[in-house]
């Protein structure tokens, strides 16, 4: 498969946005720049833009706690999102939803979800919008291998095949929940199967190979918007860091991490296979690298400076507020 | 006028709302019914209490949606669709469901606005029949809404009669919040004069259901009609009572309580929810903190005990407040 | 396959038993003497004796909305449960229950459920206590074709895989959720494949046969007894009456309850195979049917004189009365 | 006595009442931890809070039990798992997820006893870290105690120290009800003395924190240190409060309540919660029904706003109780 140059630019300059945000939030973190609990995405990044380069902005995301790759995928302002992690009223949702609620309903992010499978059925109404309204649009829910044992996600699964709506239901398999592999949370040995057992058609992908997602992702998208019903896409990855920000990540083999960032980055793959390819060459992917930095940079400057919310904010954005109770 | 049942009332409603704005849809199981039934009846059921009865029919396949049971799912599908711009009526058959689609009402509908900064809209109405008087036992007789007014975000809505039902239901429609709609079961039948024209009753606004000196009473959903045959009786008495059915539990209309207590200075409030961090307890902590100065006498809570709703008729009976219980009530504030 | 004398009788007494207490319910609730929501188990009687038949009274099983079968074949004391249904506060569970709440812990019956889909992740409780004590007892949870849509049903089979518990999960699907067909409830083509999907063996029956749910619910229990985890029934059944009493089933193709009635009947079935193996012969059958109709009128009678509940049972058993509030 | 932070006073008591019963047991997302990871070391995460460490070494794989993130089976399975004989704790990681599991909860564990006519006990505890202050937004801040003791047959607890987050548990463990044991998250850290033997603390009994003439404060978990130093600091000015602890929000301890307000007759309720339907509410009710003749002046009910939990640092600064507000609310009873 061979895309278009403008595309491969702009499929590089995604994931490397993202892997350089997370980078940058996991070193704000550390100088307790950043607060609250943060979830980060580096290593899955092909997963997010192989799917979210083939969206229009109309088509809707719902994602996870693990949110920040998503949202940059999908559009995101990366530094209205830098100054909502750190809280400003500038912030992508006024300071007032942090790393687990950045949010974009113009850019159709229907937001990261702090709560397990809480995306799904609401990814399934907006499918079902889609199909009253017949606009084409498609609605895709981000889930990880730990997710898929929610209960509210197998009703999304069920309610989208009999409503026969234009949900794709991605499940990012990353091997860990929290602290859990999956071969001890899902109890059957064929998750694929498991979820095509549904009734929907599920796509395999190298969640390390955005040319892989792509594909995968491309299949489901085209199902959907056909009128065919939901979709999956089943992606095998890894995440470089911690669940969270701190974790100990007792439960890695040894070596593990780094055999991932050696052999499973994206961007490692993707610079390869242009290498190989001469689709690109590695100078323009240099270039895109330091534009990249310099946003960051920027985005991390920007959020320092940028005005604190103040005290009355907190009953705005509410209907009522039972005032002197 | 025309008389028309709360059911009747509620089913014009959904009618006029999805003819006005064809982003109104209603999703629920055997919302239309019989789906992929032998019969080919499609829409013959309109809900299990007849509610949304005709509008299958009248509407489509893609406006009046079954669902299989999954209430987390049917609810998350009406708070996606809300976001993206439609308005979803969902029917959730029983109240005591909420158990089982708790967190897309109360983490994710009702925290979207707030939670991305007041930039995004949810306006879905969830309908939920509740309250006892079926000798449906523990877990088909709940309330719930009081548990529900707990939740930022969430706007709640208990009519207590036909007329209210139509216009609160028309504007929870329109309105851009998303907003829980408790139907008491117990009265659904029950009629009163209710226009044919499309009308908005504003949330927030008590209503007087009675206007009297002597004692203020609060009274929600199917105990208004108790509070006022009560009330009715104590009439020859010389008693005179206001009583107030909020009619919204949120936005509450805190003012009409208050300058009604300020007249009376003694106050009951009447709920069929047990007693703990309930409507009882709550209003009466407005009394304790924005109206003491007015009260003259101890607030009298009449509610349901500290225990599930028992099945026997017997029990069930002795277990709801009733006129009795609501009277002796008034009487003792005055006492 | 074949059965002792004893069992067999056994066996067509508690069909019976089930079939005719649920028919003079529904006289009763006509009657008006028995008021709340009632949903009758008639013509599905073979599905919960052929499988509690095989279990020990230390088992547990734990039921649905549409509990009498299950709790009678579990040996519910019958004359205990209409007092129960009447509302007495000599009913098994003091009249506080009802027909969607029947329970006997003595009997190892966890309860009727109201809520659709609760029971499973309950029995996957009692399957972990039997795992934890070796003690080799089974728990068993009834479901129907409508509940095995509820994320909670979905949440216990991989709980119960993951756990390896004895677990057995028993679908009734009698085609109906209320006025709703299986054919659009559940999405996909094959219930029985997407619930093996969750990674453990379903054994297939015919409802309206008590041999052949014996003989895969045998299957089942075995399995699980023998600490291979959980196993699932999947029977094909109909019930006879409307969801609840007074449904006008719509959904009903014409002449559909006629031929259930006439063709899917296990009282029927079951003489008709005794009529052609020989093993009993119609008198002792008709013995029994007379013994039950006798025992269903005495519990009617029971349960007419028993003594109604009084208003201060209503703060009983449940640790505080907030009284006076 | 040896000092203990309230992480090790609970995971002291689930190893004394492990050690002690081998009917109880514990169950819940990494509890254990590194369930099928590749390093094989199973048992090494103990909880995300690490309230659950060394259990599973201790007690092995069929006594500390992992789960997938399935709330509504894991607490269905202490809840089975009870009513045939165990006492498992189950760990529900946050308070919030109350919404996937609330059927389970309110509808099922809590009502069984009741709908069976007392003839069954359900000795399951639930665990969860409750409250604000580590800026985690709206989805990981809630108390949700309060929305809990609405439902009748559930017991609720909510230490605010670490001894009686000890004495507490092991109540709750041996306790014939099921117990929501409420760990405020903000607390895990706080020490102060813990004996080392087995000491239970009987629910429905209130602490006295502070005795004092002039107010009488009732501050639930969290809010109970705030409220100590702010009557503290009022010492110096000759201002005297009693601090009630209720400790458990349901059985509630009504008459120390009642009795302090006979003695001073002025009221101050702190909790974290919202306003409505809270316990702030139901509290300033209690006095309003219980308590009026003893009520000289408003009751002052110091909360969160009625809005979610803001992320920014400032916001939930902003949002929470504080100090300030509790000393503002002391003095505006007396003035
Ligand atoms: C309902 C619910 N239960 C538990 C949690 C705590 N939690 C947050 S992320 C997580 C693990 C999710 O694993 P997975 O779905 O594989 O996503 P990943 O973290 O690997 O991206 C858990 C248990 C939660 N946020 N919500
Ligand atoms: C959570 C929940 N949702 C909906 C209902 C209402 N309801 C009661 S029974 C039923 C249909 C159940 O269908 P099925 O599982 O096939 O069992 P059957 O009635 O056929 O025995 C429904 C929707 C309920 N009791 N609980
Ligand atoms: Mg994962
Ligand atoms: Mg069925």
């Amino acid at each position: 498969m061979s895309l278009p140059r403008e595309q491969l630019l702009r499929a590089y300059r995604q994931m490397k946005t993202i892997r350089e945000f997370e980078e940058r939030v996991h070193a704000e973190i550390m100088n307790g720049q950043i607060a609250g609990f943060t979830h980060l995405y580096t290593g899955q990044e092909a997963n997010a833009v192989g799917v979210c380069e083939q969206l229009d902005t109309a088509d809707t995301i719902i994602s996870t706690h693990r949110g920040h790759g998503h949202c940059i995928a999908k559009g995101a302002d990366v530094i209205g999102m830098m100054k909502e992690l750190f809280g400003s009223s500038e912030g992508l949702c006024k300071g007032k939803g942090g790393s687990m609620h950045v949010a974009d309903m113009e850019k159709g992010i229907l937001g990261a979800n702090g709560i397990v499978a809480g995306g799904p059925p609401i990814s399934v109404g907006a499918a079902l919008a889609a199909k009253i309204r017949k606009n084409g649009r498609v609605a895709v829910s981000f889930s990880g291998d730990g997710s898929v044992n929610q209960g509210t996600c197998f009703e999304a699964m069920n309610m989208a095949v009999v409503l026969k709506v234009p949900a794709i239901f991605v499940i990012e398999n990353n091997y860990y929940s929290e602290h859990t592999n999956i071969s001890y949370a899902v109890g059957c040995d064929d998750l694929k199967a498991r979820t095509e057992g549904f009734g929907f058609p599920v796509f395999v992908a190298n969640g390390a190979d955005f040319f892989s997602v792509y594909e995968a992702a491309g299949k489901a998208i085209e199902h959907a918007r056909a009128g065919n019903g939901p979709a999956g896409v089943f992606a095998e990855t890894g995440r470089f860091h911690g669940h969270f920000v701190g974790d100990p990540q007792h439960y890695r083999a040894k070596g593990e991490l780094e055999d991932l960032r050696q052999n499973s980055c994206c961007l490692k793959n993707f610079r390869a296979r242009m290498a190989e390819t001469g689709e690109l060459d590695a100078a323009e992917l240099d270039v895109i690298d330091a534009e990249v930095m310099a946003l960051i940079e920027q985005s991390v400057a920007a959020a320092k400076a940028a005005p604190r919310p103040t005290a009355e904010q907190v009953t705005r954005d509410v209907y009522i507020n039972y005032a002197g109770a | 006028m025309p008389q028309k049942t709360m059911r009747d009332a509620i089913n014009e409603a959904l009618h006029q709302a999805m003819s006005e704005d064809d982003s109104v849809f209603v999703i629920g199981e055997d919302v239309a019914g019989c789906q992929g039934s032998p019969s080919g009846k499609v829409g013959e059921v309109g809900g299990v209490f007849g509610v949304t009865a005709g509008l299958y029919k009248a509407f489509g396949p893609d406006r009046c949606i079954d669902t299989p049971i999954s209430e987390s799912a049917i609810v998350g599908a009406a708070a996606g669709a809300a976001l993206v711009g439609m308005r979803p009526v969902a029917e959730i058959m029983f109240a005591d469901f909420v158990g089982v689609c708790m967190d897309q009402l109360v983490n994710q509908m009702g925290k979207f606005r707030y939670m991305f900064g007041g930039k995004s809209t949810c306006p879905a109405v969830i309908r939920f029949a509740c309250g006892g008087g079926f000798s449906a036992a523990a877990q088909h007789s709940q309330s719930m809404y009081q548990v529900m007014t707990a939740f930022p975000g969430l706007k709640v809505v208990i009519p207590s009669n036909a007329y209210d039902a139509k216009g609160l239901l028309l504007q929870a429609i329109r309105d851009d919040d998303p907003v829980l709609f408790f139907e008491p079961k117990a009265l659904y039948q029950a009629a009163c004069e209710v226009p044919d024209e499309m009308y908005t009753i504003p949330f927030g606004q008590a209503a007087f259901v009675r206007e009297g000196d002597n004692v203020t009473v609060v009274a929600f959903g199917q105990m208004v009609g108790r509070a006022a045959a009560a009330i009715d009786a104590l009439e020859a008495e010389g008693i005179s009572c206001d009583l107030i059915d909020p009619r919204t539990s949120s936005p509450l209309d805190e003012a009409a309580i208050l300058e009604s207590l300020e007249a009376t200075g003694r106050l009951v409030v009447v709920d069929e929810s047990p007693p703990r961090c309930g409507l009882t307890a709550d209003i009466a902590g407005l009394a304790a903190s924005k109206g003491f100065h007015s009260l003259k006498a101890p607030v009298q809570q009449v509610c349901a005990p500290h225990s599930p709703t028992p099945f026997s008729p017997e029990l069930e009976a002795a277990y709801l407040p009733d006129v009795a219980k609501i009277t002796a009530a008034i009487r003792a504030t005055l006492a």
